[in-house]
C-alpha cells in the first residue's frame, strides 16, 4: 500500500493476525493464537512458531503439530530426477509395481522422514516408474505428493483468497459464488472507494468483505440484513484494520417498508413513558418481534451461538424441580431483559445511522447475493439508489433472475439490463504438456445487473425502451415459425 | 445380441448391462448356472436372466431391483474395464460425425487401448465396413480381440499388434477414416496416408497436449492434408431439480396485515460441482485424393 | 464404401449429382444442373463444366459465371511473402495506409486479374502492411482474401457438411441444432444399420437425412410428421443412392392416438359402398380434414408447393366472370377430387406399411428434434419403442427438456435419463500464433436421452428409482439452507 | 464527475455516457452551446445536459428520448475510441481481484493501449494508489494522457511513452502489482520484478496466443515467481425471450372430442449467435519478498 510502502511490520505474522493457511489448492482461514490447535487437513497444527516470519512463508509440519520455516527453493524443486519412458506400452497392469509396502510406508514415517524423502523412495521402489511417461510420471508424483507432503504456506487473506478457499471448502455457506463471479459483480456494480453501496447477502459476509475490501476504509457500507442479527462470519476473516469498520453499517430488512412509507421511528425512546406516536412502528416492539418471526428461521443453523443457547437452556430446565426452575426463570428472564435492554439502544443507534443514510435515496451502488428470492430483494432495495447507480444481482440459479428480468422490465426505471455468467478454465502450462486441466468447475452462478435511471412514468413512442427489446424477440419469433 | 445388433431377448453367452441406478451400471457375461453380486442382492443368471426381455425389471436376492439392458456401445464405454485413459461418448460422437463413418466405411485406428472407440467404430461401419486398428501393448491388444469375440462384432475388425508409428497400419490403400490416439500422432501422419484409399478420405487425431496438436498439425500440412481443423468438445450435464427459495420480509406497515414469511418452489437444474474441463484435442483433416 | 472401393466413378461429379459448395466456411447444397443458374456467395454460377471432374476440385469463377479447375496447390500456398514487423507500434491510423483506390480496385478487376492477384497488389500498395506484426498481416490477408476470391470448392455431401451448412446458412430452419449435438443425438440413440427407428423432425429433413445416412440402408426409418405432408428438403440434398429411400416410411402424427387405440383403419376403401366400419377411424375422412387443420398452418410457410397454389387459386378467380368462374371452379373440382384420390390411395399404402412397422411397438430407437413442445411428442411417441431402447430429444431451449424429465420420472419406463448440451470451440493453430478462434457459437441446444425399459407398476422399496434422485435433491436444500 | 467520483449533476466539462439502447451508447464531452446528433435528433447540452441530474431522461430535438449516465470505467470500456484492441470488462474484473487491487495500490501497466483497464485500475486504486503505465506508440500515450486529464484522474496515473522490455516501467520497488499486455512478455519479466515492491507482490500477463504464455510462464518460473496460474474466462450473456411452443396433434379418438391445437408459452433465455471463445490467456503469478 502507498500510505507504508516501506514498513516491514505489515508483512509479518503476528499475534492475532488473521491468516488464511494454504497447501496445494487448498485454503484454510485461521486466526494467530497462542497455543492454540488449529485443524488444518486432518492435521493438529500450532501456529506459534509462525508469528514473527514473513507472510507467505512455508513451513514444515513437525511432530505435534510446530511449524517450522522450510528453506526456501526445497519445495519448488522437482523431486525426481526424471528418466521419463516414451510410452507406456511395457508397463503390465498387475498391482505389483510398487515394492514398498503400506507398512514400509509407516516406518518412513515413524522414521521422521519427509513428504518429499518418502515419495523419492516410492519412486525408487517402484519397478514401473522409469518406464512411464513423462505425463505418467507427473502424475504419480503429484498424487503422491498429495498424500504424504506435510507442509503449510500462511498468506494475508485477501477477496482473492477467501473467494477461492469458500468455493473450494464450502460452497453451500457462499451459495455457489464462484470467485471470478465475485470479481464481476464487484467490477459491474463500480465499488470504489467514497462511494455509499448497500449489500445484501446470505454468503458468509464474503461478499460484504470484498465490497469493505475494494472501499479501503472511504465511504460506506451499509448491510442490509435479513433476521435478527447481520450474519457475517466471514468479514472477520479479512482481518481489516480496524477503521474499515467504521464505514460498516446494518439494517434489517423488516424495516424496509416503513422506512419507505416513512413510518420508522429510529429516535431514542423515553423510558419513562415508553410511548411512541401511533402512526409509527415502535421500534423496540418490532425488534423483539423480529428476533422472533419465521423469518429469522433459516439463518438459524448458520447462526451458531444462538443456537447453542436454545439448546443449553431447554435441557438444563430439564432436571430441575418446578419451583426452583421457576424462580431462576424470573431472575434469568430479568438479566434477560437488562441485557436486551442494552442491546436494543446500541441497536437503536446503529440503526438510526443506517437510516439516516438510506433516507435520501442515493446510494451509489447496490450488491445482493443470497438464498433469497432476488425478485423481491432487487425491487425493494433498487429504491435507495441515486438514478444512474449500478446495480447487481448474483443467483446460483439462472430461472430468478430471469423473473427478475422481467420483472424490470416492466417498472422500468432501469437500463442496460444483462444477464450473464461466466466460464472459467485453468491451464496446465508446461514444455510439451501444456493442457487445460481435466477438471473444471461446472458453474460459478449468474449474475443480472443494470443501471438505475430516473423513473418517467409517461412512455414516448420511438422511445430506446419501447424499441430495445421487442425487435429481437420479434425476430426469434420468426426464425422459430 | 451382438453390439452391431439388437436382440430381444437375454440368451447364454451375452453380455448384458445391469442397471443399478444412475452412474453405477455393470456389465455381466450371462452364463447358465453363474451368479451375479449387486449391492441389492445376487442375480441368478438363469433364474433372472436368461429368456427374459432386455429391459427387464429383475428382482435381486435382497430384494431390491435392477434392470437388464441390451449392450451398446456408449453403456460399453461407461462400464468397460479401463485398461488406458479411454475416450469417452462426448469426442466419440464428434468423430464418429466429422470422420464420416457410415455403413460400409473402411477404418484404420490406433491405439486400440480399452477399446471403447473400436466398440463405437464398429457400430457404425457394421455390417458391411471393417475396423483395421492397431494396438502397440500386446496384453491390450489380445484383451481387445478377445472382447470383440464375446461381443460378436469380431468379423468386422482385424486388430494387430506392432507399432504404428513405425511399422502402420498393415493395409494401405484401404481406409476411409483414420483415427490417432498416440502420443506422437506426428510420426504416424505418413502410416495413415498410405493406409488410405487414393480417392482420399478423413483424419482424426485426438491429443491432450497442445503441443501434440501443433507437432501434428504440422505434419498433416506438410503430408498435403487440407481442411485441418482443430476443435474442443466438452460435455455439460445438467441435473434437475426443484429448489425452494425463501421471500424476504421487509415489513407490514401499520395499515397491513402482516406478511407471512413464504418461499417459492422454482424447477432449475445445477451444474455437477465438477465437471471435465479437458479431455483432448480433436484435429481433424482431409486427404485430397493422390 | 468397401463395396465398390476401387470405383473411381462415384468420385467423380456427374450430371444430377446433389453437391455443395464451399468457399471459406460458407457452404451450399446444389444440384449439378446442365445450364441452370446457381447463386453463390451473391455471384451467379454455372456448374456445368464441374461435370467429370473429381469431388473437392477448387473451381475459379470466370466471367458470365463458368467455372475453371484450379491448378492444385495454388491455393494453399501462403499468398504474401511475408516481411512482418515486431509491433505496430509506429503505425499511426490516418485510413490513408491503402494508395489503391476503390476504382484502381474496379479496374484491375476488369482488367481479369484473379482474387489472388489483387490482394497482392493492395499489400504491395498498403504502407502499413510491412509494419504490421505477422498476427495482423494474417488478419489483413483473411480479410482481403475473403473480399475478393473467387473460387468454389465442390464437395460430395454428407451429414457432417449438411449440419455445418445448416447452422452456419439457416439455423432457424433446423431449430439451431448445432452439428455437434447432431453427432450426440445419433450416437446416444444408437441409430445404426439394421434397426427401426422413428424420427420426428421439423429440421428440414436434416435430422432424418443423418439418421439415414447412418443406417447405410439397412432397417427402415420412420418419419413421424405433423401436418398434412412430410417435410424433407434437406433429405434431397444428402444425395442418397435410390434404395436408401426404400427404407424411409412416414405416418402423420394425428392419427397416432388412434393406432395407439387400435381404431385405425388402413385398409383399402371399397370404392363402391364407401363405407368403413363405425368405430373405427375414417382414413380418408381423417386425410381430407387434416390439410385444412390448425395444425397444419405452421407448415404452410415452409411449404412453398401448397401455398404457392393457394394464392394461384385466389388471383385467379378475382378477374373472371361469375359464370365462367363457376364452370371454371367445377372442372378444377373434379380434376381435383380425381387427383386427390390417386394421392388418397399412395398415402393410403405408405400409411399401412408405416402402420404395420409400428403397431409392433418394438421400435429401436427414437429421435426428436422440432419446435414444437417436446413434452407430449415424446410422451407419445416413447410408446412405439421396444424396452431397453434408447432416444434422444432435442430442444433449442433448456426449459422444455426439463419438464420432459420431470414428467418421464413421474411416468416411470426410462432409465438412465440426461440432459446435456456440448460446449464446442476451434482453435487456430499455427507456429507461434496458436489460440481459440475469437469467436464460437453461443450454444448448440439442449439434449435430453435415456433408455426404455419394461413398464412396472409396483414400486418396491429400496429400488433404483426411488432411490435415485431423492438424496441429491435433498442435499441440495441442504446446502441451500 | 470523475471516473472515480460520483456526482449527482452534469456540469460543464464531464464526460457523459448517452445511453441510447442496449449496445449503443456513446460518450460526451459536455460543453456550454455544443449539440450532439443521436439517430433521436440532436441534444443541446446547455439545455438537456448541463445541471440535469446523471441517469435523467432527455428529449432530443426529434422527440425520441434517452438517458444520460455518469460515466464509470465498465461504460468507458464500451464506448471508447478504440485505438488498439481493448481488454473487456470480464477480464478487467478478473485482473482486478486476482491481482488483488484496492484502495492504495501501486501499479504498473504495459501497454496502456486504449485505456480500458487503465480506467478501471484507477477506479480501483483511488484515492491513495497511484498507476504507472507504459505505452511505446507515442501518439497512444498522449491520447491516453489527455484523456485521463478530461477525466479527473491524472492525479492518480504517471504515462510513460517508453519501451516496456527494453526500459522498463521506469520506477522501481514501488509496484504492488504489474500487468502486462504486450506481444513479448516474457522480455518485460525481469523489469516487471525491479518495479516490484521489495515486499512482493502480484503479476498478471495477459496474451492471446499459448505459445506467449509458454515463455511467459518459462520466464516468470525462472525468476523465482511463484503460484503461477493460467487461467481463461469468457462471458456468456443469457437474452430473455418468451418463446412460443406448439403443441401436437396425435389425433382424437371417436369417443373425445377433438383436441383444440395449442401452443405453450415458455420463459427461457437464448445465447447470441456467436459469442467471444478466446479474449487471451491471463496468467497469474505471485512475486515473493526478495
Amino acid at each position: 500500500m502507498a500510505d507504508n510502502g516501506d514498513d516491514d511490520s505489515q508483512y509479518r505474522i503476528k499475534e492475532g493476525d488473521y491468516v488464511v493457511l494454504k497447501r496445494g489448492d487448498i485454503f484454510k482461514a485461521a486466526q494467530i493464537q497462542l497455543k492454540k490447535k488449529v485443524i488444518f487437513e486432518k492435521q493438529w497444527i500450532y501456529l506459534d512458531n509462525a508469528v514473527g516470519h514473513f507472510y507467505r512463508t512455508t513451513f514444515e509440519i513437525g511432530s505435534g503439530g510446530t511449524l517450522h520455516p522450510k528453506k526456501s527453493k526445497e519445495l519448488e524443486s522437482s523431486t525426481a530426477a526424471k528418466e521419463a519412458g516414451t510410452d507406456n506400452r511395457n508397463i503390465v497392469d498387475d498391482g505389483k509395481s510398487q515394492k514398498l509396502t503400506r507398512d514400509d510406508i509407516e516406518m518412513l514415517k515413524e522414521q521422521g522422514l519427509k513428504g518429499q524423502e518418502i515419495i523419492q523412495q516410492l519412486i525408487d521402489n517402484s519397478s514401473t516408474f522409469k518406464d512411464k511417461t513423462e505425463y505418467a510420471q507427473d502424475k504419480y508424483i503429484k498424487k503422491k505428493k498429495k498424500k504424504y507432503e506435510n507442509t503449510v504456506m500462511i498468506l494475508k487473506p485477501s477477496c482473492r483468497i477467501l473467494a477461492m478457499m469458500y468455493h473450494g471448502r464450502e460452497p453451500g455457506k457462499i451459495c455457489h459464488l464462484r470467485h471470478d463471479t465475485l470479481a464481476q459483480m464487484l467490477t459491474l456494480a463500480n465499488v470504489h472507494a467514497g462511494s455509499k453501496v448497500l449489500v445484501f447477502e446470505t454468503c458468509s459476509g464474503l461478499v460484504l468483505g470484498a465490497v469493505m475490501e475494494r472501499m479501503g476504509g472511504f465511504g460506506s457500507v451499509i448491510q442490509m440484513y435479513p433476521g435478527g442479527e447481520p450474519l457475517r462470519p466471514g468479514v472477520e476473516s479479512f482481518g481489516f484494520p480496524s477503521h474499515f469498520h467504521d464505514m460498516l453499517h446494518e439494517f434489517p430488512i423488516c424495516h424496509v417498508n416503513a422506512l419507505l412509507a416513512g413510518t420508522l421511528d429510529t429516535k431514542a425512546k423515553d423510558p419513562n413513558t415508553g410511548t411512541a406516536s401511533p402512526p409509527l412502528i415502535n421500534l423496540e416492539q418490532s425488534i423483539l418481534t423480529t428476533g422472533d418471526s419465521q423469518q429469522n428461521k433459516p439463518e438459524v443453523k448458520q447462526q451458531g451461538r444462538s443456537a447453542e443457547e436454545q439448546s443449553m437452556e431447554a435441557s438444563s430446565d430439564a432436571n430441575r424441580s418446578d419451583d426452583q426452575a421457576k424462580e431462576d426463570r424470573e431472575k434469568r428472564k430479568e438479566a434477560k431483559s437488562q441485557e436486551r435492554k442494552v442491546k436494543l439502544e446500541e441497536k437503536r443507534k446503529k440503526m438510526a445511522a443506517a437510516a439516516a443514510l438510506l433516507e435520501g435515496r442515493n446510494a451509489d451502488g447496490l450488491v445482493i447475493a443470497s438464498r433469497f428470492h432476488p425478485c423481491p430483494v432487487l425491487l425493494g432495495l433498487l429504491k435507495f439508489l441515486a438514478p444512474s447507480r449500478p446495480f447487481v444481482v448474483y443467483s446460483q440459479h439462472k430461472e430468478p433472475l430471469i423473473e427478475c428480468y422481467t420483472k424490470l422490465k416492466e417498472v422500468g426505471g432501469t437500463v442496460s439490463l444483462r444477464l450473464t455468467d461466466t466460464w472459467l478454465r485453468h491451464y496446465q502450462v508446461m514444455p510439451n504438456r501444456t493442457h487445460p486441466l481435466l477438471l473444471m468447475s461446472g458453474g460459478g452462478g449468474y449474475v443480472l445487473s443494470g443501471i438505475t435511471v430516473s423513473v418517467d412514468h409517461s412512455k414516448a413512442a420511438g422511445s430506446p425502451q419501447a424499441e430495445e427489446p421487442a425487435p429481437k424477440k420479434l425476430k426469434l419469433t420468426n426464425t422459430e415459425g | 445380441m451382438s453390439f452391431v445388433e439388437y436382440s430381444d431377448h437375454i440368451q447364454e453367452g451375452d453380455v448384458a448391462i445391469i442397471y443399478l441406478g444412475h452412474d453405477s451400471m455393470m456389465p455381466v457375461k450371462v452364463q447358465q448356472g453363474a451368479q451375479t453380486q449387486t449391492r441389492y442382492g445376487a442375480i441368478r443368471h438363469s433364474t433372472d436372466l436368461i429368456g427374459k426381455r432386455y429391459g427387464s425389471k429383475v428382482t435381486c436376492s435382497k430384494g431390491g431391483w435392477v434392470h437388464v439392458l441390451h449392450p451398446t456401445p456408449e453403456l460399453w464405454t461407461v462400464t468397460l474395464p479401463h485398461r488406458t485413459q479411454i475416450l469417452y461418448t462426448t469426442d466419440i460422437a464428434m468423430i464418429t460425425m466429422m470422420l464420416e463413418l457410415r455403413p460400409g466405411s473402411v477404418v484404420c485406428e490406433s491405439g486400440t487401448g480399452s477399446g471403447s472407440l473400436s466398440h463405437a467404430i464398429l457400430r457404425t461401419i457394421a455390417p458391411t465396413g471393417h475396423l483395421h486398428t492397431v494396438e502397440f501393448h500386446q496384453q491390450r491388444a489380445e484383451t481387445a480381440a478377445q472382447e470383440f469375440r464375446q461381443h460378436r462384432v469380431d468379423h468386422l475388425v482385424t486388430v494387430r499388434n506392432q507399432d504404428v508409428c513405425k511399422d502402420g497400419f498393415g493395409v494401405t490403400g484401404v481406409a476411409d477414416a483414420v483415427f490417432l490416439d498416440i502420443p506422437s500422432p506426428w510420426e504416424a501422419v505418413k502410416h495413415a496416408e498410405a493406409a488410405m484409399k487414393t480417392q482420399g478420405g478423413r483424419l482424426c487425431s485426438f491429443s491432450p497436449c497442445i503441443e501434440q496438436v501443433q507437432r501434428t498439425c504440422e505434419a498433416l500440412a506438410h503430408q498435403g492434408f487440407e481442411e485441418i481443423s482443430t476443435l474442443e468438445v466438452l460435455l455439460r450435464v445438467h441435473d434437475v431439480r426443484t429448489v425452494s427459495l425463501p421471500l424476504p420480509d421487509f415489513g407490514s406497515l401499520p395499515s397491513e396485515s402482516p406478511e407471512r414469511t413464504a418461499a417459492v418452489a422454482v424447477k432449475t437444474t445445477t451444474p455437477p460441482r465438477e465437471i471435465p474441463g479437458h479431455t483432448g484435442y480433436l484435429t481433424f483433416a482431409t486427404r485430397a485424393r493422390t
